[in-house]
């Protein structure tokens, strides 16, 4: 543990005096300037790129893994780990289709969908705050179970066919502005208010911070930490009914095991601590912008594949690199 | 403070500069200026959007060297230029969908795709309904919607096809076959029907039994395991159906290690049926070692994709929307006089 | 108390044993084929060269970090030897020890982004998994590319009843343990998985052991690869694919703990066994093929459940008395 | 320099810290055979200095010699090399590992690159004996109990054989056996012509063990000497810069009539403690004496369910009625201010201001009743932090830049805003500086005043001593004596000592 607090000290500290200043801006700064520097740069390079249809075409992109970053940062920030949340999100996807198949109305079906990301949120939070399971260990196990229920309720085929008017009305268009982005940023916006100025939100910092003190002030230590793994799954099953309406069916391959890294190093770049106790959701979903950029610049500036591998990489690992360095520039 | 500032600025700068370095090397080392497109107004230009699913196989690499091929060929025939832009999703469904999209907002006259998921593609092919682009399916068929056009291969008629050079085979040998049949990656539809069609063939010609499905979800190791406990579960095997010769190598080496490795005609030669007629598979034929397999032509895959991309992104329409292309039974007499084979093109085969 | 305590361990710490071993007993009880020497031997050989690759990265998780780029190292380096050797036709040996120095190169550098850029390990490893992979395509493309003749032959060579690449991995866990557990470097190790902080002041070198904990990983990475590749007679595309997690997976069942410095090396060979006797046996008894992930996952579940228990008990036991 | 008579001086020695002058040409002087007591209050600079000479920091100006010879010291390691042994206040332990790797780490004894673990046993038995300790190398680290633990850190110093050690409060996690043990093994070093540097808190063990002292203050050496110049009462009006008897608060009046408001009844957890019965009157200040090791902070620990208990019953009496109450809620009743402040207390990287309002969030909500009104929480913060005076330069200050008194002062003020019937005070004085002390003394005697019970512990009998209304004399985790507030600090220390015995007995 020692370990862990000490480079966590080593993290938030100045991070955490950054935090306040940002607390008055509301946002996480710093990636936003660069998502519009860097969009900026490429804009002027490549054409189609700054076109409203491919800006609105970036957010909508963004908007699945800032779900699921939003999520994840409730638990980042108590000092968890969710490795399950993109096998969460295809198992809810697939339970949603398979009843909306069998007829269920859509909105209950969404429900349920919410409902099932939930549940799966809550075992994990189950075992991590009153089993004192290891939270990578949990959720890595969750996420073998859940690909793999997925793949025997789907027995591998798609489920498609799903009722038009779902479809319809969750990628419906509000001024040309797709739901799925409004949602985003409404739910980024209450999360991070939520999370800074509910009393809830300050525990959550507080056992993210040091868990011994907030046991000894009061805070109910498990059940914040509960509650933060069962939110990431709700967010996970939120997640879950943008895709299978964007994909208009759900499958097995929907939560591929990839995606799970995406998501956390959305919320990392976005300034979210893995050790705990820093970082706010909205600067997740920014992160989760400038990661979604990246594939989709490269997709335009028509880099080959493998290339596009490759800079990817090296471009998570230098922002984080570069955002580590400003922060001990602080100190 | 302020200090910090003028840290972080240009920390900043530096970064941005970084990132944008990779963008634009990339750009000029894999031309980007030819595959960014122009608004489409002349149409003595037009540029096709190509979607991979994944590309993480040399087959994906063939179709696209051939298409590019093809290309050039009706470039200089129809006196047009043709662009591509390319791009690759991974193997993840969402992702393919963004990759489309992007495809759309650039602006491309047809887009090709080869979906990941059947069904997903869908949306994709209603999106590119709203922006006007004809939108064609390469290899895996969309489900539950008809596309401007598909190009492929049969799958399910290819493993009839081959199932039934099989039983020929089998039964001229007056051989009754017990099988064991390694599966793909059962998520994938083509897999799916390969399995069909054997499953077919087996149950109308009775030429054979399988007694043993092993899932390989394409992992190289399943591949060899599945071979050998299939032969230590059941020891009186004599034949196999393996979803893709791709895996032909590992097979090869499976039945070498239990010593049930013969050429055909040998004694004890373990009759084996594939498809695709990969690299390895090529090789297990040229061999002797396989007997049969369907050809997955990609040269043929590639030739009508192009014609089909040409004519819709000009405006035309095609006389029948769904091409497919049958695959030529390869066995190990004909194989060496089989054209057009695009493992030959692509393996480094070693006699 | 004490005894008490040991005594708990100890059922916690071969109850995955006693899994194992009922395991074991259901599939052969289903399928007698399954308890064969040879099905065995075959077990050990197929999973041989993914224990090699993941060998190293052990050592990582022992000094409480995570490597997710092993299956992309193995890939890219494999991917560069066999450029050489296919396309080049440069000599074997100097061949196979590119792909291994390749391989190390790529671990140093993971070490160096953790260590001196400081970016988390989870991170790191994860932006170059993707960036090594990407190397590795632009390299050799995505083919299947036999290996030559020379190298390929090398399968089915026996050393006594098991198979070359099997004496091998075991050979190298045996070396490993001893490098864990009887030299200087093993010890700071631990030290540093089980408190980086209290590590570095007693003096332990915290940051150039990690590295070296990554090159480690690395090398063997690619040695792996190597025989990896003897395996299959091919170099593959999809080599590596998944072996980020299921390595990680396969580790902690191991009962090597994710905070770091406990653990010990042999348990590679249990966790490894368990995840492939799952495997196995369910090709032995032959049931639908859509529920092999579900229990797959149910299993390791289970296996990882138990060593968290032991986890807990430990944490327990650090109530201050 | 083996033969040579060792003798190190540190000269005009200045060290500045961002802000503050740590060390203000100090200088320092100790030879072989020589204990010397280093003695200061919190960031007086003497731990600052010995980390120069532990090479952990490096001095801005003014140079250390050893026979006169001057020297640089780059690191531990090189410290070690220059026969300097450092024993930190702070366990240092590798857990998981065996007690030999602990104190071998890096001078394990090799056969071939093979570590040779045999003779490292070998080893090590021989550096254990010499310092009376029984415990087996190949035992792990956390099996083994703090006090051990600390006698593990000095066995590392003696691996190299150092010329000089320093002590850095060794004693803080020691019983009083073991503390008798240490001070003879401190002697038999001095009589080994090892020069010895102690650093303490707790006057009382100066005497007796030390040959010299010498008092440091804000960065300046206030007075050094032998030992014999210094009685007590001068080194505390060295240390404190004014005569710290003065600020010795003491209560004026003393509550006899027993209001109970919380009874403790047959509390037991095996080996820790035994049937506890304690009951706590309103507006009292109950003080709980004991040796270390005697099972106090364990006995708060289990009342709040931070430990869990055996067996035993807990009833809380609000107007009237008494209620059986589980630790857990208990916990929600109390105000706790537990031993380790550093990781048990404080958000050491939050604010001041969340600090202070973390344990009281509830009373800021808005209308909505999730979201907090910060105006007001800006307000409440404000009073406290003028109420107990702590000295902040805002409210957005990080609590770990605070000197101890003031962080000790945070927490206090984190429970008297959510103003809880009773406290639970462990070592609350603990580690601050005089003034400090007084001062929270002075909050504590104004909650009682306002009608609060209050449970306090600490270590050191004198802040006790009137002070609390009765006293209840703790060993071995079972409470056997109680004294009413005229107690006097032999009565304790008799009780306490005479107990022991009985323990023995039992």
């Amino acid at each position: 543990m020692t370990k862990l607090s000490d480079r966590k000290d080593l993290h938030i500290g100045s991070k955490f005096i950054i935090k306040e200043e940002l607390v008055k801006h509301g946002i996480a700064a710093l990636p936003i300037i660069i998502v519009l520097l860097a969009s900026l740069i490429i804009g002027l390079r490549v054409p189609n790129f700054l076109t409203a249809r491919n800006v609105i075409n970036i957010l909508e992109q963004s908007s699945a893994i800032g779900l699921m970053a939003i999520g994840l940062s409730f638990v980042f920030i108590v000092g968890g780990m969710d490795i399950s949340i993109a096998a969460n999100m295809g198992l809810s996807g697939i339970v949603g289709a398979v009843l909306m198949r069998i007829g269920l109305p859509p909105a209950l079906a969404c429900v349920v969908m919410i409902l099932a990301g939930t549940l799966i949120g809550m075992i994990n939070g189950f075992a991590v705050a009153y089993l004192g399971m290891i939270p990578f260990v949990v959720t890595l196990s969750m996420m073998y179970v859940a690909a793999g229920a997925s793949v025997y309720l789907t027995e591998a085929t798609s489920i498609s066919g799903l009722p038009e008017i779902f479809v319809n009305t969750i990628m419906m268009r509000i001024w040309k502005i797709p739901l799925p982005v409004i949602v985003v940023v409404i739910f980024s916006i209450t999360a991070t208010k939520f999370m800074r100025s509910s009393y809830l939100g300050r525990w959550v910092y507080a056992v993210g911070t040091n868990i011994k003190a907030a046991e000894i002030a009061g805070i109910p230590v498990r059940g914040v930490k509960f509650w933060a793994y069962a939110l990431a799954g709700s967010f996970a099953g939120l997640t879950a009914i943008l895709n299978t309406a964007r994909l208009a069916s759900a499958s097995a391959t929907m939560g591929t095991s990839v995606i799970v890294l995406d998501v956390a190093s959305s919320a990392v770049v976005g300034g979210v601590s893995m050790y705990g106790g820093v970082g706010t959701p909205l600067g997740a979903v920014i992160g989760a912008l400038l990661i979604t950029l990246i594939s989709n610049s490269m997709n335009m500036i028509g880099v080959s594949y493998y290339l596009t591998l490759v800079v990817k990489g090296f471009v998570i690992i230098a922002f984080i690199g570069f955002d580590y360095w400003i922060r001990r520039g602080n100190e | 403070m302020r200090k910090n500032r003028i840290k972080i600025f240009t920390g900043l700068l530096i970064f941005v500069l970084v990132f944008v370095a990779c963008t634009t090397a990339a750009a000029e080392t894999f031309g980007a200026d030819e595959t960014v497109s122009e608004e489409p107004t002349a149409k003595s230009e037009i540029t096709i959007g190509l979607s991979w699913n994944r590309k993480d196989l040399q087959l994906i690499e063939a179709w696209e060297d051939y298409m590019a091929l093809h290309a050039k060929a009706l470039e200089d025939e129809k006196g047009v230029t043709i662009n591509w832009v390319i791009n690759v999703a991974d193997g993840d469904v969402t992702r393919q969908a963004s990759n489309i999209e992007d495809l759309i907002s650039q602006g491309v006259d047809v887009i090709i795709a080869r979906a990941e998921d059947g069904a997903a593609i869908c949306a994709s092919y209603n999106a590119a309904k709203e922006a006007g682009i004809p939108f064609i399916t390469f290899d895996r068929e969309a489900q539950g919607c008809t596309v401007d056009a598909h190009v492929g291969a049969d799958s399910f008629n290819q493993a009839v096809s081959a199932g039934e050079a099989f039983a020929d085979l089998l039964e001229a040998n007056g051989v009754k076959g017990k099988c064991i049949e390694l599966l793909g990656d059962l998520r994938d539809q083509n897999a799916v029907n390969r399995s069909e069609g054997w499953a077919k063939v087996e149950a109308e010609r009775g030429a054979w039994e399988t007694v043993l499905q092993v899932p390989t979800e394409y992992n190289p190791d399943i591949f060899i395991s599945g071979t050998k406990n299939g032969f230590a579960s059941n020891p009186d095997v004599n034949c196999m159906f393996i979803v893709t010769d791709a895996g032909w190598g590992l097979v090869q080496n499976a039945l070498d290690e239990i010593g049930k490795l013969a050429k055909t005609g040998e004694e004890g030669h373990i009759w084996i049926a594939s498809q695709d007629v990969d690299i390895p598979g090529y090789q297990g034929l040229m061999e002797g070692y396989m007997d049969v397999s369907t050809s997955y032509d990609a040269y043929y895959h590639a030739l009508e994709v192009v014609k089909a991309a040409y004519t819709l992104a000009m405006g035309e329409s095609l006389e029948n929307n769904i091409i497919l292309v049958p695959g030529r039974v390869v066995t190990s007499e004909n194989v060496r006089d089989t054209t057009d084979l695009w493992a030959r093109d692509y393996g480094d085969y070693q006699e | 108390m004490k005894n008490t305590n040991i005594l708990i361990n100890r059922l916690l710490k071969y109850g995955l044993y006693f899994a194992l071993l009922i395991i074991i007993v259901f599939f052969a009880y289903i399928a007698p084929s399954f308890i064969t020497a040879n099905n065995f031997i075959d077990m050990l050989h197929t999973l041989a060269p993914n224990l090699i690759m993941i060998s190293g990265l052990a050592f990582v998780v022992l000094t409480g970090a995570i490597d997710f780029s092993v299956g992309s190292i193995a890939f890219l380096a494999a991917s560069i030897g066999t450029y050489l050797m296919v396309v080049q036709k440069v000599p074997l040996i100097i061949t196979l020890s590119v792909i291994v120095l390749s391989a190390m190169i790529a671990g140093f550098l993971n070490g160096i982004i953790v260590e001196v850029i400081k970016v988390n390990p989870l991170i790191t490893t994860f932006g170059t998994m993707l960036a090594y992979r990407g190397l590795g395509y632009m390299i050799g493309g995505a083919k299947y590319t036999p290996i030559p003749e020379s190298l390929a032959q090398l399968h089915n060579v026996k050393i006594g009843f098991l198979y070359m690449d099997t004496a091998v991995a075991i050979l190298i866990v045996v070396i490993l343990y001893l490098i864990q557990y009887r030299t200087v470097f093993g010890r700071h190790l631990m030290a540093v998985g089980n408190d980086r902080e209290n590590a570095r002041k007693l003096g332990v070198k915290t940051s150039s052991i990690s590295i070296r904990a990554f090159v480690i990983s690395g090398f063997f990475a690619g040695f792996g690869s190597i025989f990896y590749m003897i395996q299959g007679g091919y170099m593959t595309p999809r080599m590596g694919q998944g072996l980020e997690f299921t390595g990680i997976a396969i580790v902690v069942i191991g009962g090597i703990s994710l905070f770091g410095g406990e653990g010990s090396i042999l348990g590679l060979l249990t966790g490894i066994f368990t995840f492939y006797i799952v495997e196995n046996g369910l090709q032995h008894i032959g049931v639908s093929p859509y529920i092999y992930p579900f229990l797959r996952g149910g299993i390791i579940f289970l296996a990882m459940y138990a060593d968290s228990l032991k986890t807990k008990f430990h944490s327990l036991r650090k109530v201050r008395t | 320099m083996n033969n040579s008579h060792f003798k190190l001086s540190m000269q005009n020695i200045v060290k500045e810290f961002p802000g503050v002058k740590a060390l203000d040409k100090v200088n320092f002087e100790i030879e072989q055979g020589k204990i010397m007591a280093l003695i200061g209050a919190n960031g007086a600079g003497k731990s600052t200095l010995m980390n120069i000479l532990g090479g952990i920091h490096q001095q801005d100006t003014g140079e250390i010699l050893i026979n006169g010879k001057i020297i640089t010291i780059k690191d531990p390691l090189d410290a070690s090399k220059k026969g300097i042994a450092f024993v930190h206040q702070e366990l240092t332990a590798l857990s998981k590992l065996r007690i030999m790797d602990n104190m071998l780490i890096n001078d394990y004894p090799t056969k071939l690159g093979l570590i040779d673990d045999s003779e490292a046993k070998v080893i090590c038995k021989k550096i254990l004996k010499r310092i009376g300790s029984d415990l087996a190398p190949e035992d792990l680290m956390e099996d083994i109990g703090p006090g051990d633990q600390q006698m593990i850190e000095i066995a590392r110093a003696l691996v190299h054989k150092p010329k000089l050690i320093l002590f850095d409060e060794p004693t803080s996690s020691l019983s009083k056996k073991e503390k008798d043990n240490l001070f003879k093994v401190i002697k038999k070093l001095r009589e080994d012509g090892v020069a010895v540097v102690y650093i303490t808190h707790l006057l009382d063990e100066i005497y007796g063990l030390c040959d010299e002292v010498m008092v440091m203050r804000n960065g300046r050496v206030v007075s050094s000497g032998l030992i014999d110049e210094f009685p007590k009462d001068r080194i505390i009006c060295d240390l404190s810069g004014e005569d710290g008897r003065k600020k010795n608060v003491t209560k004026k009046s003393f509550i006899v009539k027993d209001d109970v408001v919380l009874v403790v009844e047959d509390l037991n957890r095996s080996g820790i403690l035994h049937d506890i019965n304690l009951s706590l009157n309103k507006g009292e200040v109950l003080g709980i004496w004991g040796l270390m090791g005697s099972g106090r902070t364990e006995l708060v620990r289990a009342l709040v369910g931070l430990d869990p208990i055996e067996s035993g019953t807990i009833y809380s009496i609000c107007d009237g009625h008494k209620k059986q109450i589980a630790p857990h809620d208990l916990r929600q009743l109390v105000g706790l201010v537990t031993e380790d402040r550093r990781n048990e207390g404080l958000f050491q990287p939050m604010t001041v201001a969340i600090n202070l309002s973390i344990a009281n969030l509830k009373a800021f909500l808005g209308k909505s009743g999730v979201f907090i009104d910060r105006k007001k929480e800006k307000n409440e913060v404000e009073k406290t932090i003028k109420k107990l005076n702590i000295v902040v330069s805002s409210q957005s200050q990080q609590v770990r830049t605070l000197s101890g008194g003031n962080q000790q002062k945070v927490i206090l003020g984190r429970w008297l805003q959510r103003n809880p019937e009773l406290f639970f005070l462990d070592e609350p004085i603990k580690g601050i500086d005089v003034n400090a002390k007084a001062e929270v003394k002075n909050i504590i005697h104004e909650l009682t005043i306002s009608g609060k019970s209050i449970l306090i512990i600490s270590s050191e009998i004198e802040e006790l001593l009137g002070f609390c209304d009765r006293y209840l004399v703790m060993n071995r985790g079972s409470i056997t004596a109680e004294f009413p507030h005229t107690a006097t600090k032999e009565q304790l220390m008799e009780a306490s000592l005479s107990a022991r015995e009985k323990g023995i007995m039992q």
